[in-house]
């Protein structure tokens, strides 16, 4: 049981698989280095294909999103455990829900939506569904539910569809991630509509902000719990050390500037964890 | 009847090779029944089927009171057609459409095609293929589907759709070839009365010798491709025949015989007058 | 004749027969239609189509289009520190070396520190230290000294054209020529260029803007092996890899396809009524197939991915179930169209059962059996295409990834090229191979 | 008592050599292709099971360890299950209504297209290859990538997915339709014309009423696999029951009892249709199954 | 041969409430050829199949060389199915596999199942198989597969499968009824020889009288199930086949003969003697 055959980790949504994968493609040789074994990359489609391949003991390491990785423990706490998180340019280890409209609909706020439709993105996404789906009924007094605030509420299936079908009317408001830094009009530093003004697909002039989150934890970088011990532990050094090796590597695998990874345990989480077990009722 | 009545003027048609018609040329003044005789592939349908259009001529002429036929074109090529009717070998009705439907088809080129497709046939023209089938003895099976019908009927709701077209000339394609000979010989004197009581033209291919002495004013014989005789019945002899088949002199007229009563005969009947 | 006793009301009779029967085929020749064009118009309300073509944006769809044949160069300038780079759909390994940029742009240094971009259509582009500037022809100057208080711009008289997007802090113009924004970090310029840039070699190899008639005589030369290394491994289409999803693809159809034909032939002779007397089994074994075929491969999917993972496998695997059953219902009713006569000869000479079903049977079901697999290995490439998206694997998860990203469609268009290719080569191939199989002795030996 | 006449014929001898050299030969070949098969399916489960996350031999033994957790939630809030399939019930007509549209849409089209491309019936003869080669690319594209493409255009939604299936319909009907005329016989198509009959009219008049039972056989088998496809297309956010059931499949603990409520509505239509279809076609024609799950 | 070689004993089979073969009962002491005429539903199917075993018996026995076949169960069965060949209507071979190995599947009660499976058949058997098509003249198609073939080489095909059996008896339903006149008489040529020559019983149900007179020595006349005609074809006048058929004063032999001819005749053929 302390020895592996080979190493497999899976890589979330959010970029072109092929990028994704070749991205990765320098962890994947210092994992070789490090392990001594063969290495597989994976990038399943969208988040639950990655929480099944953990849930299932397929994958072995993976980078998930904080609601994803509350997922994984509410289904079996047993299956990982966290070890890094991913650290901002400032030190900080979170990022935004930004809630946002079209310029031209008149829609300024949360007010703005009242009776309107709304798009979250895919359901396990933390700033795409989970906390909106918590912190806007904080604000507004009332629930999500069809009609009640809002006059429909859709899952558009991820940040990417959001910020299109907002873009082009297809919902009035949406939600979708960001750090929250930098300037509106670029999209800010990093985060989807970042990714979208660069792709030239839409133009900040023509959106506003209406809301934004509290701060998110970004999500963990976790090991199944079943692997050996020293596995684990080369793992995470391997990981955290990244930053000081190899920085190119680093901004590969953490889709961005950062200043690296540094450990982190479940406690970070546990306020996910109960937000969405409430959502699970 | 000064001009000709239908002019066929060195019509010719050739698949790759093979010239199927060669040169036909053929003069009617008059009304009259017609029998084509000839061997299998010598051209027969070939002709007809350039006459009503169905085939393209490769060279000549079709001239119908006046009117060049081969030159026509779209919606008047059609509006020919509808004048021309065409009986074939094997009937070509809507099997599963009933028979007075496939009667009504006669009337097709003079219907906008949205109301056929709806089945706006008016009244009148219902209540004439009705007469037009009982005239042809099987208004009672108005109703039914062409397929449930004999093939001796259903050449005969054929030829109520030709009529149906009241069209200036019939053609008939070897219409009792696939038909026993009792059949036959109830398709053949319909054609034969349409043409007397009518007084429309009548041209039939037939296949068989002692019909086309039987019922026709005039017989061409046609042998590949050409025409090889052309006079009346009388003069067809048993060397003329003879001829037009290319038989050798084992040639026995029975053999193409499907008249009632050939097989029981030793001696040749003596002709029926028309 | 006493049925006839009068023929003239036969006839009337006969009319009035013949005028309700075209009553009703008038009714139902127009009803049919009618009951169409209602359910439609229902749908078409139903599924809010006006509200649809209000919406529908057709500058998507020009996006689109544009992007499948064509792509874009970006040219960056930081504007907090002056640096200019230039790199191919914006992306790092398209990048233009440090100092180097396509002929149309003249990069600034020490002397000049202006770069210059010269745009097709006449008009010209300047980055300079502190203003940017962007000659529009037929318009005018447009000028704009971005920094921590906007972007500051400004326009030549009169009131904005609609492709100017200006607020206090972004500008955006778009040309026919290129599209140029300018924020308060950044100065971005997209100019669009027809093909499919660096689909045989990227920037970084050596072979990048060879002519065909020098890569030939290179390649033989002996540097073919290098030449088709850096197509292979080209960052940007990644050849290779889409040709081992290729495979993938085929392999999951494959696999999913003879081993759902090898697991249902037996089964199929459980669920047939001339095999099987039994009705409990037969009945069981027929709900068996009811539910694999019943649930979509692509649910399949979803369940065993728990179990084995992401990969082509899993894919496989749904498609095995999916098609058990299918397999297993058309098998089983081939097998009770078996004709008996065959069978029957055989029992005349006193063959055991075995036999019977070796030489009676199989004979007669094979060439069935066979043209159906292979109908499916057919189809289930296609269907392949869509698992692969769903389980990680194969042509289908490129595809549907590059798609949802919406902005690789000329990865998109590449890889729908290559799978309709694809599908027309198995359709080929299956077809070519019934003939052969089916015509050949599939049955005797 | 007259012989068996023994014509010139080869003496048994040389039959014999004969007969067993094609046996042999046959036998070698057979095997041959036995052989070739047996190691295409053999490397080919090495292949993708090495490239598989998870292993064949370790991954059977858990199969039903994702059913198990659904049906423990959906069992213990049984209570729940009708609300359930009262609430998505709205979502399944969605997914009916975009299979009946795509299928109808489908199948004129398919109907046009496939008599332009039947030789004796087609409009344009010498454009018959044409229309053959564009069924062909109708049926190749996956309705998936169609749907993709139309919801970055057109928004999420039922359209996009009804002209995504209709487009595959098409091609996929319309080579079936083909296969029908090329066995309708063309007597009345000419007898028509001999009337003098538009193109139109001949083959509604004349074509339809021979090959409408086989045309709705295979609408039918259609209909019943456009509704799976339509399913499938709500993964991608084409709306419909499939996007239900994939938010409540994603999200998983928690709304696994939705899920089951789902699929149970699913599955059931699935079957109804299916049987309801066969019983239909039974009594029409048989339909060929295999070609149509295209 | 003092003892009977084969004696049906009381045989009846009832379908339902339908008594297909009523108490029939016959007895054959040396090796013949034997014809069973009767109308169509008469049970001379039923009576060769519960022969065969490949239909069982309601009551009665059948004792073949001193043995009770009825009474034969599993493999013993099977082996007296492989004495005893039989000869369908519809020839019954596998038409997707070629003639030789429908000629071989004869000997498949003698085959291990496992070799059979593959198809293995000894080259010995392979030989005599091509021998047997040699002799019905069909060798040249010993390749082919059976449906490629007509319909009398496909009947050739199955007295061949029948001798590969080396049966003790041939069983033959209606050998010619698919067949036309010409490959009809080949077929029953056939019979004929293989009882001459190999001495072995054959049992054919025929379904015209004229086939059962010139080619058996002893005719047996079935009506709803029952024996009611056994004697030489000699002793079978118009009149008791008339009983037979059940038909009235209008039946004419011609109506049920296939034989070369039959349509040029006037006059009743002189019995050919077998
Ligand atoms: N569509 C065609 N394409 C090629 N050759 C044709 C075609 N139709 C007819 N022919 C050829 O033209 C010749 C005349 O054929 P046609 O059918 O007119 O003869 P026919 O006298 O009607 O014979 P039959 O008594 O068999 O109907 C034949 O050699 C035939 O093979
Ligand atoms: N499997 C069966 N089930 C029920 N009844 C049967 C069966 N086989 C035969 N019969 C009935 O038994 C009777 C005798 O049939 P059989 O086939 O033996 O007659 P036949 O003399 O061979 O007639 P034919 O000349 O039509 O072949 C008929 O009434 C038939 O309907
Ligand atoms: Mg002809
Ligand atoms: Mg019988």
């Amino acid at each position: 049981q302390d020895q592996i055959e080979e190493f497999r980790i899976g890589i979330l949504g959010g970029e072109n698989a092929q990028d994704r994968l070749n991205s990765h493609e320098c962890l994947k040789g210092y994992t070789e280095e490090t392990l001594g074994v063969p290495v597989k990359l994976f990038a399943p489609a969208d988040y639950d294909g990655v929480i099944q391949g953990l849930l299932g003991g397929t994958i072995d390491m993976a980078w998930l999103g904080a609601s994803g990785y509350a997922k994984t423990f509410l289904d079996d706490p047993e299956a990982v455990e966290p070890v890094l998180v991913k650290i901002n340019l400032d030190g900080s280890y979170g990022y935004h829900s930004i809630g946002f409209a079209r310029k031209d609909a008149g829609i300024t706020s949360l007010e703005g939506l009242k009776g309107k439709k709304f798009g979250f993105g895919d359901p396990n996404s933390t700033s795409g569904y989970l906390i909106p789906s918590i912190e806007i009924p904080q604000t507004t007094g009332a629930t999500m539910e069809n009609g009640d605030y809002f006059g429909e509420v859709v899952f558009t299936g991820g940040h990417e569809q959001t910020i299109v079908a907002v873009n082009n009317g297809d919902v009035d408001g949406g939600v979708t991630w960001a750090d929250g830094q930098g300037n509106w009009e670029d999209g800010f530093n990093s985060g989807a509509l970042r990714k979208a003004v660069d792709a030239g697909l839409i133009d900040m002039n023509d959106l506003v902000e209406i809301w934004r989150s509290k701060p998110i934890p970004e999500g963990p970088i976790v090991l199944r719990k079943a692997l050996p011990q020293e596995v684990k532990a080369k793992m995470t050094a391997l990981v955290e050390g990244m930053y000081e090796a190899d920085k190119d590597c680093t901004y590969n695998i953490s889709a961005g500037e950062s200043l690296g990874f540094k450990p982190i345990t479940h406690d970070a989480y546990v306020s996910i964890v109960e937000a969405r077990k409430a959502k699970s009722q | 009847m000064g001009a000709a009545l239908l002019r066929i003027d060195e019509l010719t048609k050739t698949f790759g090779k093979n010239t199927a018609v060669d040169r036909a040329t053929i003069q009617v003044d008059r009304p009259m029944m017609i029998g084509i005789i000839g061997r299998s592939g010598a051209g027969k349908s070939t002709l007809l089927r350039m006459l009503n259009r169905l085939t393209d001529h490769t060279s000549g002429q079709v001239v119908f009171e006046g009117r060049d036929v081969t030159a026509l074109k779209g919606a008047e090529k059609r509006a020919w057609q509808a004048d021309c009717a065409m009986i074939f070998q094997q009937f070509n009705l809507v099997p599963r459409m009933d028979v007075v439907s496939n009667v009504l088809h006669g009337t097709l080129n003079k219907r906008s095609t949205l109301a056929s497709l709806f089945n706006l046939f008016p009244e009148a023209d219902i209540h004439r293929a009705i007469d037009i089938l009982d005239r042809l003895g099987i208004a009672e099976h108005a109703p039914k589907r062409a397929e449930a019908l004999s093939g001796g009927q259903q050449q005969r709701v054929a030829i109520a759709r030709a009529l149906m077209q009241d069209p200036k000339i019939i053609l008939a394609d070897e219409p009792i070839a696939s038909l026993d000979p009792m059949n036959a010989q109830i398709v053949m004197d319909a054609l034969r009365r349409i043409h007397e009581e009518d007084g429309r033209t009548v041209i039939a291919n037939l296949h068989t010798l002692d019909t086309a002495r039987r019922y026709c004013d005039r017989v061409i014989g046609m042998l590949h491709g050409r025409i090889v005789f052309d006079g009346t019945p009388e003069q067809l002899t048993t060397g003329v025949a003879r001829d037009i088949y290319g038989a050798d002199a084992s040639f026995s007229e029975e053999a193409t015989s499907t008249e009632i009563g050939a097989l029981n005969r030793t001696t040749r009947p003596a002709p029926i007058p028309a | 004749m006493t049925l006839h006793a009068d023929p003239m009301t036969a006839q009337i009779s006969l009319k009035d027969q013949a005028d309700r029967l075209f009553r009703r085929k008038r009714l139902t020749s127009l009803a049919i239609p009618l009951v169409v064009l209602a359910y439609l118009v229902y749908a078409f309300f139903a599924f809010d189509v006006p509200g649809l073509i209000d919406r529908a944006d057709p500058e998507n769809g020009r996006t689109l289009v544009r992007d499948s044949y064509s792509y874009k160069t970006h040219v960056t300038r930081d504007n907090r520190s002056g640096a200019v780079s230039v790199a191919i759909e914006g992306e790092r390994k398209g990048a233009y070396p440090e100092g180097t940029s396509p002929d149309w742009v003249a990069l600034g240094s020490g002397s000049d520190p202006v770069t210059t971009i010269t745009l097709d259509g006449g008009g010209v582009v300047t980055f300079g230290p502190d203003q940017i500037s962007y000659d529009i022809p037929g318009y005018g100057l447009v000028t704009a000294r971005p920094g921590r208080t906007g972007a500051n711009a400004s326009f030549p008289e009169g009131p904005l054209p609609e492709w100017i997007n200006a607020s206090k802090n972004r500008v955006a113009i778009t040309t026919d020529e290129a599209r140029l924004s300018i924020t308060r970090n950044k100065t971005e310029l997209f100019r669009y260029s027809l093909g499919w840039e660096l689909f045989f070699f990227t920037l970084d190899s050596p072979y990048h803007g060879m002519s065909a008639g020098d890569l030939a005589s290179r390649a033989v030369n002996g540097e073919a092996g290098e030449i088709f290394h850096d197509f292979w491994t080209n960052a940007m289409w990644r050849h290779g890899e889409v040709a081992w999803a290729l495979f993938e693809t085929v392999l999951m159809a494959f696999l999913g396809t003879f081993g759902a034909a090898i697991v249902a032939l037996p089964l199929a002779f459980l669920a047939a009524r001339n095999f099987t007397p039994l009705t409990l089994v037969r009945q069981l074994a027929r709900r068996l197939f009811d539910l694999f075929r019943g649930v979509d491969a692509l649910i399949w999917t979803i369940v065993l991915a728990r179990a084995f993972g992401p990969g082509p496998l899993t894919g496989a695997l749904a498609i095995l179930v999916t098609d058990t059953g299918s397999f297993g219902k058309m098998f089983s009713e081939a097998l009770e169209n078996v004709d008996g006569k065959q069978i029957e000869g055989l029992q005349s000479v006193g063959a055991k059962p075995v036999q019977r079903y070796r030489f009676g049977v199989i004979p007669q079901v094979t060439p069935v059996l066979l043209s159906q697999m292979l109908y499916f290995f057919e189809s289930n490439t296609r269907s392949a295409t869509v698992i692969g998206a769903i389980t990680g694997g194969g042509i289908g998860l490129l595809l549907t990834q590059a798609m949802i990203t919406q902005k690789d469609w000329e990865e998109v268009t590449y890889y729908i090229v290559l799978v309709v290719l694809l599908v027309f080569v198995m359709d080929w191939f299956s077809g070519w191979l019934r003939r052969k199989l089916i015509k050949g002795d599939a049955g005797g030996h | 008592m007259s012989e068996i006449s023994p014509h010139s014929r080869p003496g048994p001898a040389h039959v014999r050599d004969d007969y067993i050299a094609l046996t042999r030969r046959k036998r070698l070949y057979s095997g041959m292709l036995l052989a070739i098969f047996v190691a295409l399916m053999a490397s080919g489960f090495m292949v993708a099971d090495d490239r598989n996350a998870g292993g064949f031999w370790d991954g059977w033994t858990r199969v039903l360890d994702f059913p198990r957790v659904v049906l423990a939630e959906a069992s213990e809030k049984v209570a729940e299950l009708p609300g359930h399939i009262v609430t998505f019930f709205p979502a399944l007509i969605e997914t009916i209504n975009i299979a009946a549209v795509s299928t109808l849409v489908g199948a004129l089209g398919g109907m046009v297209l496939s008599m332009l491309a039947t030789r004796g019936m087609a409009r344009w003869p010498a454009l018959i290859p044409l229309f053959r080669r564009i069924m062909d690319v109708m049926r190749a594209i996956p309705e998936i990538v169609i749907a993709l493409v139309l919801i970055f255009v057109l928004g999420g939604g039922p359209v996009p997915a009804m002209i995504a299936i209709a487009f595959h319909t098409v091609g996929a009907l319309g080579k079936l339709f083909s296969e029908v005329n090329e066995n309708a016989s063309l007597k009345p198509v000419e007898g028509l014309a001999s009337v003098g009959a538009t193109w139109t009219q001949k083959m509604l008049l004349g074509v339809v009423p021979q090959v409408a039972p086989n045309y709705f056989s295979y609408a039918l088998l259609r209909f019943e696999i456009n509704i799976r496809a339509s399913a499938i297309l709500g993964f991608v956010g084409a709306g419909g029951i499939g996007y239900e059931l994939k938010n409540a499949m994603s999200w998983g603990q928690g709304k696994y009892d939705e899920s089951a409520a789902i699929f149970l509505l699913l599955f059931a239509t699935i079957v109804t249709v299916d049987q309801m279809s066969s019983v239909v076609r039974d009594r029409l024609t048989h339909g060929r199954k295999s070609e149509m799950l295209a």
